[in-house]
């Protein structure tokens, strides 16, 4: 359903993200692995529209988006999680997902209506804080939560706006390994229904081979092999720019 | 062509004028990310302390050295208040912007209300040179002596605050502690220092202009700052935040551009043109002519 | 990187031994508070003067809060209450800029790396007057950091970012480290560099680590302290706690298995 | 003590005719015309003295005085005025600001009380309504003032150089009827009343070569202003008229004083009255606007005297009523309540901070007189 | 400081928590109702007023502070809400002031269509320059924002075919206003319009701030461009913030012009909307109340410390100190200064201090 034909951006001579192409299937995962600096935030940035492509064609279900703003192309069902927390931090975890449960739900212009009084969206909000086991901090101000507990807002808010395809960067970053098993259930959950697309950049092998049907690798920008786990994991030249000798 | 260059170089008076306001505007609200609004006020302080020191201090006067020693004095009074300012009332407020409005406002109000109250709101001739009252004639052009010394002290800062800049590790130390003053810190940098000297520049720079003002406007008042204050604004924003050489870009093209407008246009348009100017180069250009791009 | 050794075979000193030599940093009775939550309630742990002390516990139980503390980075909001000493002075009356001249290093953790600065510019920041930075130390390390000097720190790559940050204060000679989740966002072969690096500065300066990938902690960490709610509810020998399926299961949550993956 | 009332209780004017009479001030003390505003105070406060004889009554009825400062705020005047009027005060004196005398002005006509408009130039204060009059000179006086320089107008080319904005456009207007109208060819040079460089201005000027330059410039960047045309070398080569301001300003003109031809409001020596030998030995040195604060007192006392507590009898009493004022013989004209007065020309000499002002010629209240305009309310 | 002192002090037999809990939603209705009927009462409060609660002068004092009160809170609407600071605020209120202004005392049109012609040209005055000013943020945004209330503060002191009356404004010709709003036995009647204008911006903020709009825009003040990824157009929620906002500044505008009789241009002037960021600032971003009491603090402050200044506690002082304070601005400022000080976080961050104070001070009551 996503696709990206030659997705190239560049910054002067060089290509930060190089010649990308790239297809996600209706409820396929693929993880996006790669070193540091190989582009895979980048890639995200082109696809979810912070960022202008340079060169190349970014597809949605057929149609090119390539040229729309970042809202345009969440409405369309395209949602993200950012590498760096970033949730709204005055607002209380319970109403950052309330936004954005209301975000999905239409955008709503209304000026006059209490928000507070929407009952299916505070019921949405809350089912979404509970699968990431945030529910019992719906009070607190997004701000404080400690690192952890930010990533699991952060799913959270991609899980109000049921998107259709979901670019998950780095989610288990900074998440303690008690929680580790609860966040890949959640996220595993994420594709069960039908038709979900994830597209997930992870650091932690072992949280990627169990997810993904597919392993995408990045370096230098570049698509450097996109195939199943075992391919990809046997790739040599993965082992030695990626994986190195294991702790 | 003698109004030509005569519109010229008296409009590059004028962008000296307005550059020496926004150099330490600049710094203070580009580095230090403070807005600061009683930057009239260390203007003022300059101005006044000059006009002060020409009369009272022995050995100084409106002449020869004893001029220089006044407008040495005044800067010196320029910079301590600015220092004593930060120290008291800003030291405490740093990324909180917004109080620190609530304060810099306050004490715009507050130090020009003092001055009015210590020296009365009229406007007292200030002492000056008799060559700055002359004029230098230019290729057929009369221009005034006092529009030129301002462009040389505006050369002379520019080069000053430059050479602090790239020279010495606050220029670093600023700008890294305007992002996230903790990690200064916590790489051992006493970042309150910078600061507090990056504040003292500020005040001085305002305070030369002040007393350079004076000599320009031929008198001092209480509100002669806030009045320049807000061409200052223009020019470090149209420069572009926190770059010295972009005020000084925009500081020569709002001169020249008012001179030329309030010349051959009707009046008031070369106001209205420089704020024009203001809000096509922000549409266009968010950051100003030299600031950077900003990403994410 | 040379061959590297086996876990066991690190000629540890043992906890008792350790024990004997007086510690680097002792902390006693620590609390914290922000803005009306009761943050740390009275954390006691020390530091041993050579090794790493690993500081675990799950997310949100205040071990980045512990850090800050220590180095005098609690918010204004905050308040601090009981005795941080480095060998006998005392740290928490002191500001943070003297502290970390007095040789504690400290890695934030979300990187804090100076985005409107270029790489090199941010190294150079970290310099300390009258000491000569170690660049080829850190370039050694890290030769991506060398490669990147003119490159705004903001745009670099999330692992890159970490390598600075840690570069930053390797630059300088420490008498102790304090580094928050070093490995978090890095490539598996970057952890392994940055587990070695730590590895190697713990030889000459003793670190205070705060980890979640429980294989970087197994391989570097002699001591441990492991906090739950505030509190500390496990101090110890590292290995004896990875290597007990019961300890880790109810201080951690993970069955030892899932440590030596 | 709670109490309860109507919202619209106003207190009245006392009818007893000993209780004493309510006079107030609204005037600036703090601001940018604060130094304005004090010579207005002390310069009625000398001719109450004056006009009453020392007792400071009329009659039995004491006159008290209410002072409030208005810091060149419309607003806070308008504020003032009705909080006085609200206690029953029926004669209000002050206004520093043109802005404030206009707006405090339908106030007193709405409400019927006496105002009396003090150092405001503005034109428009004349005319106003039928309660509002005057106790200083208006724009038109000044320029009428200046045509006198220049005598037979027929052929001469004027150049008005005024601010932009209302005092600027008053300036003109009456340049182009007064000086205009006697068969001068007149144009304008104007500049934002913000300007800090006025070089081009004055190269405009040097341009048009005037016969006379009329400058209109109220301001703290007035020196720069003199200095640019001095520079330029408008100041040697043609007459240049402008009003003196107070003394204190004086100092600011630097070289360019002694060049400039002044029409004078009033200055320390302009006439020699009873009142301006009463005012001075109040006030050592008689400035600009000390005159008028001593006619608004002398007015307001005529008001009292004719009018009692009836402010419509006041308005009477005070319509074609002359009197001798500091400046000499004023009389407030019936149709438009313009106070007709004489006026003065006068050259600064000396130099540095020590410059002294002496009168060349005088003119008359009727020589100086503005048409009359209808009265607007 | 007079205001200050009237804050009540604990009582020592303050009701039980619960029952404050059950009236505090009625609390705003109840201080409407003391509002509406203050012009009964013939209260004095030496000090505080110069003259009983019920005379005009007071009347017209507490209309202009209760004008700027709904102001603030209007442009707490975009600063403290949206978190867009903008500096041109001052635009859309002169647009008010003088829109009306003109189009009675030149035109002559009846009040009723000059209000509402003016109104509805002050908000799409705000449409036209927020759709354009948005394009930028931050403090470019300000600066643009700035620029375009700089053009306007020029073309009133320009006074273009003698239309604003230049620096010395334009009086209000009252000649065709209704009678009830002319005159000072009729200020109660101002009194009561000011008071209905603050109603509505402090209901309209509050429903707005409520609404689904209303939690974008609180969004939007954290972090923009997470509110894009989530699907929404930033673009148009700022523009509906800065047009209502700008809409309330009109309406403020006009109801202005009638209390004072007349248009001055220094409502025009960049010092005004920085008066708005003072007041907002002052009170507490942000909250319902904040913005409110620092409007109506500021222009009490701005209004008395003139009578302050003269009064004779202050000349009987030494010089060195009533020289400075006959300064009203020097007063004011010195205010503001201590303010952050004092009461960090705004003066509603009071409350739940003064709270936290009562509760520490009363004897612990066992629970039954
Ligand atoms: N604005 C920019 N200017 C210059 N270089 C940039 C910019 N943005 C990104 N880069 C560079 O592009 C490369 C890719 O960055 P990106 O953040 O996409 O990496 P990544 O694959 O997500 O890495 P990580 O796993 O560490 O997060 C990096 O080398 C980075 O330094
Ligand atoms: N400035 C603050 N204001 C309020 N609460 C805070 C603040 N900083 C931290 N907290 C709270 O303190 C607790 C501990 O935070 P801390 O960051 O120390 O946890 P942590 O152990 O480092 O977690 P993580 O593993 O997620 O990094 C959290 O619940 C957090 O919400
Ligand atoms: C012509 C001068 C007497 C003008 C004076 N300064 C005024 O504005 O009233
Ligand atoms: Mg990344
Ligand atoms: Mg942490």
């Amino acid at each position: 359903m996503l696709a990206t034909r030659g997705l190239t951006w560049r910054i002067g001579e060089v290509a930060i993200v190089d010649s990308v192409y790239l297809d996600l299937a209706p409820g396929e995962f693929l993880g996006v692995i790669g070193p540091n600096g190989a582009g895979k935030t980048s890639l995200f940035n082109l696809i979810t529209g912070l960022r202008r492509a340079t060169e190349g064609r970014i597809t949605l279900d057929g149609q090119d988006i390539g040229a729309l703003p970042p809202h345009r192309r969440a409405r369309l069902g395209l949602g993200r999680t950012f590498q760096a927390s970033s949730v709204f931090g005055s607002l209380s975890v319970r109403e950052n997902v309330r936004l954005a449960v209301q975000a999905h739900r239409g955008g709503s212009m209304a000026l006059w209506r209490r928000a507070a009084a929407d009952r299916e969206v505070a019921v949405a909000a809350d089912t979404a804080l509970d699968r990431v086991g945030l529910a019992h901090r719906g009070t607190a101000l997004a701000g404080t939560l400690a690192h952890g507990e930010k990533r699991k807002l952060e799913i959270a808010l991609l899980l109000a706006g049921e998107p259709r395809v979901m670019l998950l960067d780095e989610p288990m970053a900074g998440v303690s390994a008690e929680d580790v098993p609860e966040l890949v259930a959640v996220i595993k959950s994420l594709t069960g229904d039908s038709g979900r697309a994830v597209l997930m950049v992870e650091h932690h092998m072992d949280v990627i081979l169990e997810l993904a049907d597919r392993i995408a690798v990045m370096h230098h920008g570049a698509l450097l092999a996109c195939d199943t786990p075992e391919t990809v994991m046997a790739n040599p030249t993965v082992q030695e720019a990626y994986l190195g000798e294991s702790l | 062509m003698g109004t030509v260059i005569l519109l010229a170089l008296t409009g590059l008076g004028l962008a000296a004028l307005y550059f020496l306001v926004a150099s330490g505007l600049s710094l203070v609200f580009g580095l230090a990310d403070v807005l600061n609004f009683a930057h009239g006020l260390f203007l003022g302080v300059g101005a006044y302390g000059t006009w002060w020191a020409a009369g009272n201090l022995p050995g100084a006067g409106p002449d020869g050295f004893g001029f220089v020693f006044a407008v040495a004095f005044g800067v010196a009074a320029g910079t301590l208040v600015a220092i004593l300012v930060e120290l008291v009332l800003i030291r405490p407020l740093y990324s909180r912007t917004i109080e620190q409005v609530l304060v810099t406002v306050g004490l715009s109000l507050a130090g020009v209300a003092l001055l009015q109250a210590t020296w009365g709101a009229d406007a007292r001739p200030f002492p000056r040179p008799d060559w700055t009252r002359q004029v230098t004639g230019i290729l057929g052009a009369q221009v005034p002596n006092g529009g030129l010394l301002l462009i040389i002290a505006a050369v002379l800062v520019l080069g000053a605050i430059l050479a602090f800049l790239r020279w010495t590790r606050y220029g670093l130390v600023i700008r890294a502690g305007v992002e996230n003053r903790e990690m200064v810190t916590a790489l051992g940098i006493d970042v309150r220092k910078a600061f507090t000297l990056v504040f003292a520049i500020g005040g001085a720079a305002a305070a030369l202009a002040g007393a350079l003002g004076g000599v320009y406007f031929g008198t001092v008042s209480p509100g002669q700052g806030s009045s320049l204050l807000i061409f200052a604004f223009i020019v470090v924003v149209i420069g572009g935040m926190g770059s010295v050489v972009g005020s000084a870009y925009a500081a020569v093209v709002v001169g020249l551009v008012q001179q030329f407008v309030n010349y051959y246009g009707t009046s008031g348009l070369g106001d209205i043109c420089v704020v024009g100017l203001l809000a096509v180069v922000l549409l266009l250009r968010p950051q100003g002519i030299a600031g950077k791009v900003a990403t994410a | 990187m040379s061959a590297r050794s086996e876990p066991g075979s690190r000629a540890p000193q043992s906890r008792t031994e350790a024990a004997l030599l007086e510690p680097i940093l002792s902390v006693e009775d620590l609390s914290v508070r922000i803005s009306g939550l009761h943050i740390l309630q009275g954390v006691s742990f020390t530091v041993a003067p050579t090794g790493v002390t690993v500081l675990l516990g799950r997310n949100g139980v205040g071990k980045t809060t512990t850090l800050r503390a220590i180095v005098g980075l609690t918010p204004p909001a905050g308040e601090v209450r009981g005795t941080v000493r480095m060998g006998a002075q005392s740290l928490l009356a002191r500001p943070t800029h003297r502290l970390v001249r007095g040789g504690l290093g400290y890695v934030p953790e979300d990187r804090c790396v100076f985005a409107g600065l270029t790489v090199a510019e941010n190294l150079r920041l970290a310099e300390r007057r009258g000491t000569s930075p170690a660049y080829d130390r850190v370039f050694a390390l890290f030769p991506e950091l060398d490669r990147r000097g003119r490159q705004r720190a903001g745009s670099l790559s999330g692992g890159q970012q970490q390598m600075l940050a840690i570069g930053r204060v390797l630059l300088n000679d420490n008498r102790l480290l304090l580094v928050d989740e070093p490995t978090k966002g890095l490539a598996p072969k970057v952890v392994t560099e940055v587990a070695e690096v730590l590895e190697r500065v713990a030889e000459s300066v003793p670190v205070l680590l705060v980890e979640q990938n429980l294989a970087v902690v197994r391989r570097l960490a002699r001591d441990a302290v492991v906090l739950a709610a505030g509190k500390v509810a496990w101090t110890g020998d590292a290995r004896e706690l990875l290597l007990e399926t019961a300890l880790t299961k109810s201080l951690l949550g993970v069955g030892s298995a899932e440590v030596s993956h | 003590a709670t109490a309860c009332g109507s919202p619209q209780d106003t207190a009245t004017g006392g009818g007893d005719s000993a209780a004493p009479v309510k006079v107030g001030l609204v005037y600036s003390q703090s601001g940018a015309l604060a130094s304005y505003g004090k010579q207005y105070i002390e310069g009625f406060k000398a001719g109450l003295d004056f006009a009453t004889k020392g007792t400071g009554k009329v009659g039995d009825r004491k006159i008290e005085l209410t002072e409030v400062d208005d810091a060149g705020d419309p607003a806070k005047a308008v504020s003032a005025a009705k909080d006085l009027i609200g206690k029953g005060t029926k004669i209000i004196a002050g206004s520093t600001a043109s802005g404030v005398a206009l707006q405090v002005a339908p106030i007193a006509a709405q409400n019927k009380v006496l105002f009396i408009s003090g150092p405001a130039a503005t034109d428009a204060v004349t005319g106003a309504n039928k309660y509002t009059f005057r106790s200083g000179r208006q724009s038109y006086q000044d320029v009428v003032t200046a045509k006198s320089f220049i005598g037979d107008s027929a052929g001469k080319k004027v150049v008005v150089f005024a601010q932009d904005g209302a005092f600027g456009d008053a300036n003109e207007a009456a340049v182009k009827t007064v000086i205009g109208g006697a068969g001068a060819t007149v144009s304008s040079v104007r500049a934002p009343a913000s300007a800090t460089e006025f070089t081009p201005f004055a190269s405009q000027i040097k341009a048009a070569k005037p016969d006379l330059l009329f400058v209109a410039w109220a301001g703290t960047t007035a020196p720069a202003m003199w200095q640019s045309l001095d520079q330029q070398g408008v100041l040697s080569s043609t007459t240049v008229v402008t009003g003196l301001d107070i003394r204190s300003s004086w100092p600011t003109f630097g070289a360019a004083g002694t060049k400039i031809s002044f029409l004078s409001h009033y200055f320390d020596g302009a006439s020699d009255t009873e009142a301006s030998k009463a005012l001075k030995a109040k006030v050592s040195t008689i400035d600009l606007f000390h005159p008028d604060g001593f006619a608004a007192a002398q007015m307001v006392v005529r008001a009292v005297q004719e009018g009692g507590d009836d402010v419509d009898k006041m308005v009477t009493a005070l319509e074609d009523w002359s009197f001798d004022g500091v400046k000499g013989k004023m009389t407030i004209r019936a149709a438009d309540h313009a106070l007709l007065q004489p006026m003065f020309q006068a050259k600064l000499t000396g130099s540095g901070t020590a410059f002294t002002a002496t009168a060349q010629k005088s003119l008359t209240g009727d020589e100086t007189a503005p048409p009359a305009v209808a009265m607007k309310g | 400081m007079t205001l200050l002192d009237i804050t009540p002090a604990p009582a020592p037999t303050s009701p039980r928590p619960g029952r404050v809990h059950r009236i505090r939603p009625f609390l705003p209705l109840v201080a409407l109702v003391v509002l509406v009927i203050l012009p009964y009462s013939t209260i004095s409060l030496p000090g505080i007023f110069e003259g009983p609660v019920n005379s005009p002068g007071t009347l017209q004092l507490l209309a202009i502070c209760l004008i700027f009160g709904g102001l603030a809170a209007g442009y707490d609407l975009l600063f403290g809400r949206t978190g867009m600071l903008s500096f041109g605020h001052a635009l859309y209120f002169a647009a008010g002031v003088y829109g009306t202004d003109i189009l009675v005392t030149r035109a002559g049109l009846p009040l009723w269509q000059a209000a509402l012609l003016t109104i509805t040209g002050g908000t799409i005055l705000a449409a036209l320059l927020g759709a354009v000013a948005l394009r930028t943020v931050g403090i470019a945004f300000a600066m643009v924002t700035l620029a375009f209330a700089q053009v306007g503060a020029i073309l009133v002191a320009r006074d273009f075919g003698g239309l604003t009356g230049g620096e010395e404004g334009l009086p209000l010709d009252v000649s065709g206003l209704p009678a009830g709003l002319v005159g000072v036995t009729n200020t109660v009647n101002l009194y009561w319009l000011a008071l209905a204008y603050l109603t509505l911006v402090v209901f309209v903020v509050h429903r707005v701030s409520g609404s689904p709009t209303g939690r974008v825009l609180a969004g939007l003040r954290d972090d923009e461009r997470r509110i894009g990824v989530l699907g929404l157009d930033p673009y148009r929620y700022k523009l509906v913030a800065f047009t209502l906002a700008g809409g309330l500044a009109s309406t403020g505008g006009v109801v202005y012009v009638l209390i004072v009789g007349g248009a001055s241009p220094h409502i025009t002037s960049s010092e005004l909307t920085l008066s708005l960021l003072v007041m907002v600032v002052l009170g507490g971003p942000g909250t319902r109340w904040g913005p409110v009491l620092g409007g109506v603090l500021y222009m009490y402050l701005d209004h008395r410390l003139t009578a302050f200044g003269t009064s004779d506690a202050v000349d009987n002082l030494p010089a060195v100190l009533s020289h400075p304070l006959s300064q009203p601005l020097f007063v004011l400022g010195t205010v503001f200064i201590l303010a952050v000080y004092f009461f960090p976080g705004g003066l509603t961050s009071l409350a739940p201090r003064l709270s936290h104070l009562t509760r520490s001070l009363k004897p612990r009551t066992p629970p039954n």
